[in-house]
């Protein structure tokens, strides 16, 4: 197994990122200050500090994206995989895992977490 | 090519005329207490939803709007002291540069306070001249209301359609006064020139096109099923707040309102015109939009009425060289495409006016927002203040 | 002249068997990317905002001259085009947006207001005679309200001067 | 409630009636201390429901700044026009803001720029001028480093 191909593709990856950057640094004109970097607040000071505390219900939705984003990141091989392989297996097996999680979706909603206000 | 650097760029400009103090830094604002979960927003003068340089200062509880405070005076000239030291002749380019929107409507009312400061009568084909420019002017003023609105909410495409049309509107007014926003084209008496010669036949050619352009531009934007779910019921202002707010204009008469200078306190030639007012029913943000609309197809029947009915005879009347209306006071309103447009005028027999208050509608529209807004989202705020249709120097004179 | 539109006529094109050679010289590449790709800053103050709008709309379309993206937060505007009357109150707020873009930037004071103070130069207590005063200008286009043509005839030539820059000696920045 | 009968109702209310020249709205001059009652009179019984300003007139030469009301009746198409009189230095005027909502903004406005204190306003704060302003620029003897007078065309 020559690992040396991946090794030289590696070092080619990160060459190519770091001369990129590096020559951009060297050619742009680079003058940082106290105001450039402060927060933009549409051209005044910015005041109050960012992290602030904000309701629960952004956190829990966001939960429940990510459920559903790894889920759809199973079912990519599966669909992948899923002509080679004859007989009605592979189909049972994704309707319990999506099932799995629908059940789980019913669960959330009846406790009210997608109660927006 | 010549090397070119920018001349003395690395320390700050000299501010040698000392006319410029030190940064007087704004002082931030306390923010809000820890324990409650409620923040600051602060939607600052240079933003794309203000339409120019107003600040609003939004206490959010999650995304809904719990308070709002205003903070005005970013374009503030000092207009009305600048005002008693300049003759009446020299005051007309001012009142258009106040409100560049309906410049044509500025200086309607300004220019009518003097006459009628100064007892003058104009020429029939002048009050003619003036309703034509006038309902142009509106035209153009709501077709920019209409793009800017439709890039608050996200359209860019109308944006394109109405400056397309608004630009010939804009041909015909420099035309005929040589200036395409700030027209300076009204004098006391009447006019400074006559109307061009092929002016009638660009504005039938105009009438012609745009009933079916603006068809295109309602369904464009006002009656799109994403707007009117993001307008229809948002940002509701009834009659007798609206009016104790002195809120004038399509924002008025959106909340059931039939209150329109030109019909209240009649002047010129619009008695002897058969227009409707059109009035919305429960004062939400769509009626607003809808009432402009409205609007325009109104100015489309007034147009062809004054084009028909249009007299022969002088553009200017015989008005005195130094313009010294005797000691007096005066207040002429017009409907200007934002609302009512006042000029109360104080003069004291000498040829520059003792005092000049200008009663402009932005002002008082934009002082119901934070009624308005209690208790709506944030993002109902940029569609409510696209709405109002505000232009800030209007706010700031 | 240069094969592309702005592009140095130092670069040289050599018509070699297998295809055309571009040669160019460093800064020529920059200066053409960035003159063609300025992105402005929106800043209506008063009337000139309508002539910067109109010069935007399908008419005029600064579109054609690279001005595509009028960005409203300074990070990503490379000019500041300042359209209207500075005021006093308005100081502190043009100076942090213009320490605010990153370098390098530039500014076009669009009207009389912005040059000099324009009609309220006599008369106003909180005029700023000049928006030079506050930040370092570029181009100046004159007008009351300039056209939409005068904007992007100074557009223009503020590229041309952009084309004449070199990277050893780019405009340095406010600190 | 037609014209006729609110002006009748005006002049049985106000003896001192009287219209400056080219104005034809009648003005009413009134006390500070009443000013509240006259227009609450004016809004309910008189259906003068709109307050189109409020503005001020600095007399110098009197002493005196003269504030202006103007009101407008959406159902008789009457205006009028309230003053009130107030020394130069230290006037307190209460404030109509709950009466009329936009007198809020209005008499904030007045308030800087002529220097007249508006008691129990909800909102005292500066509206237009910026905070290091000071002195009321609309007054007749207003003078700013900053302001330069047109010269006059000999």
């Amino acid at each position: 197994m020559e690992y040396a191909t991946i090794l030289v593709f590696l070092a080619v990856a990160m060459l190519l990122g770091v001369t990129s950057l590096g020559i951009n640094r060297l050619l742009m004109p680079y003058r940082p200050n106290r105001v450039k970097n402060a927060t933009y607040e549409c051209g005044n000071e910015p005041f109050g500090d960012a992290q602030i505390r904000y309701n629960v219900r952004f956190y829990i939705f966001a939960l429940l994206y990510v459920v559903f984003a790894v889920e759809a990141a199973f079912l990519f091989p599966w669909a992948v995989v899923f002509r080679s392989i004859d007989g009605m297996l592979p189909l049972g097996e994704a309707a319990v895992f999506i099932g799995i999680l629908v059940l789980a979706l019913a669960y959330a909603w009846r406790k009210g977490a997608l109660k927006w206000d | 090519m010549r090397n070119v650097t920018f001349g003395n760029r690395d320390k700050m400009p000299p501010t040698a005329r000392g006319t410029v103090p030190a940064a007087t830094v704004v002082q931030p604002l306390p923010s809000a207490s820890a324990t409650s979960d409620e923040f600051l927003l602060n939607i600052g003068p240079q933003h794309p939803a203000t339409h120019g340089v107003l600040r609003v200062v939004v206490t959010m509880d999650g995304e809904v709007v719990k308070d709002i405070v205003p903070h005005i005076g970013y374009v503030h000239r000092g207009l009305e002291k600048l005002f008693e030291n300049r003759t009446y002749e020299q005051i007309i380019p001012f009142t258009d540069r106040t409100d560049y929107l309906s410049a044509i409507a500025n200086n309607f009312a300004y220019v009518r306070g003097v006459e009628m400061l100064l007892g003058l009568e104009v020429p029939r084909k002048v009050e003619y001249m003036r309703v034509l420019m006038a309902e142009l002017n509106r035209i153009a003023s709501h077709l920019l209301w209409l793009a800017a609105y439709g890039l608050d909410m996200g359209a860019f495409t109308p944006f394109l359609y109405a400056f397309r049309d608004r630009e010939e509107i804009v041909a015909m007014i420099e035309e005929a006064s040589g200036g395409r926003l700030t027209t300076n084209y009204f004098r006391v008496g009447g006019f400074v020139h006559d109307l061009p010669k092929d002016f009638f036949a660009r504005l039938r050619k105009f009438l012609a096109r745009f009933g079916k352009a603006l068809n295109e531009l309602d369904t464009l934007l006002v009656e799109n099923a994403i707007f009117v779910a993001r307008t229809r019921g948002v940002g509701v202002i009834g009659k007798e707040r609206a009016v104790s707010y002195g809120m004038t204009g399509p924002c008025l008469r959106a909340s059931n309102a039939a209150f329109d200078v030109r019909r209240d306190m009649p002047y010129s030639i619009y008695p002897s015109l058969e227009f409707e007012i059109p009035v919305g029913r429960n004062g939400d943000t769509w009626d607003r939009s809808w009432v402009r609309i409205e609007e325009m197809r109104q100015s489309l029947a007034i147009l062809r009425q004054a084009m028909e009915g249009f007299p022969e005879g002088e553009h200017r009347a015989r008005a005195p060289r130094n313009i010294e209306p005797p000691a007096g006071e005066v207040y002429s309103a017009v409907e200007g495409p934002r609302g009512e447009i006042g000029f109360y005028i104080v003069s004291d027999g000498t040829r520059k006016p003792y005092r000049v208050k200008m009663r402009k509608p932005s002002f008082s529209n934009f002082s119901a927002l934070p009624e308005i807004l209690r208790g709506l989202k944030i993002a109902d705020l940029v569609a409510v203040m696209g709405s109002l249709d505000l232009v800030v120097p209007e706010i700031d004179r | 002249m240069g094969l592309m539109n702005g592009l140095d006529p130092r670069s040289l094109v050599l018509r070699m068997p297998g295809g055309n050679v571009l040669i160019s010289s460093l800064d020529a590449a920059i200066n053409a990317s960035r003159s063609n790709s300025l992105w402005t800053l929106t800043f209506g103050l008063a009337c000139c905002a309508i002539e910067m709008m109109a010069a935007g709309a399908s008419t005029y379309d600064w579109a054609r001259f690279g001005f595509e993206v009028p960005s409203a937060s300074p990070r990503r505007a490379d000019m500041m085009i300042v359209a209207g009357t500075v005021v006093r109150k308005m100081v502190p707020i043009i100076r942090t947006l213009y320490q605010q873009m990153p370098d390098p930037k530039y500014v076009v004071a669009m009207g009389g207001c912005a040059i000099s103070g324009g009609p309220y130069v006599y008369d106003s207590y909180t005029i700023v005679r000049g928006v030079e005063e506050i930040v370092p200008v570029d181009i100046y286009i004159p007008g009351c309200p300039p056209r939409p043509e005068a904007l992007l005839d100074g557009l223009i030539k503020l590229q041309e001067r952009i084309r004449g820059q070199s990277v050893r000696t780019a405009p340095a920045g406010q600190a | 409630m037609r014209a006729e009968e609110a002006l009748a109702a005006l002049r049985k209310r106000f003896p001192g009636v009287e219209t400056r020249p080219v104005d034809p709205a009648p003005g009413v001059t009134v006390p500070p201390q009443s000013l509240r009652e006259h227009l609450v009179f004016l809004r309910d019984e008189l259906a003068f429901d709109f307050l189109v300003f409020v503005t001020a007139l600095d007399r110098p030469s009197e002493g005196a700044l003269e504030l202006v009301y103007r009101l407008f009746s959406h159902e008789t198409r009457v205006s009028v026009v309230v003053r009130v009189r107030c020394p130069r230095d230290g006037a307190r005027v209460p404030t109509v803001s709950d009466i009329f909502r936009t007198a809020e903004w209005h008499e904030r406005e007045t308030a800087e720029l002529f220097g007249i204190v508006f008691t129990d306003h909800p909102d005292p704060r500066r509206l237009l001028l910026p905070d290091d302003l000071d002195g009321y620029p609309l007054r007749k003897d207003f003078t700013h480093p900053n302001l330069i007078r047109l010269p006059e065309a000999r």
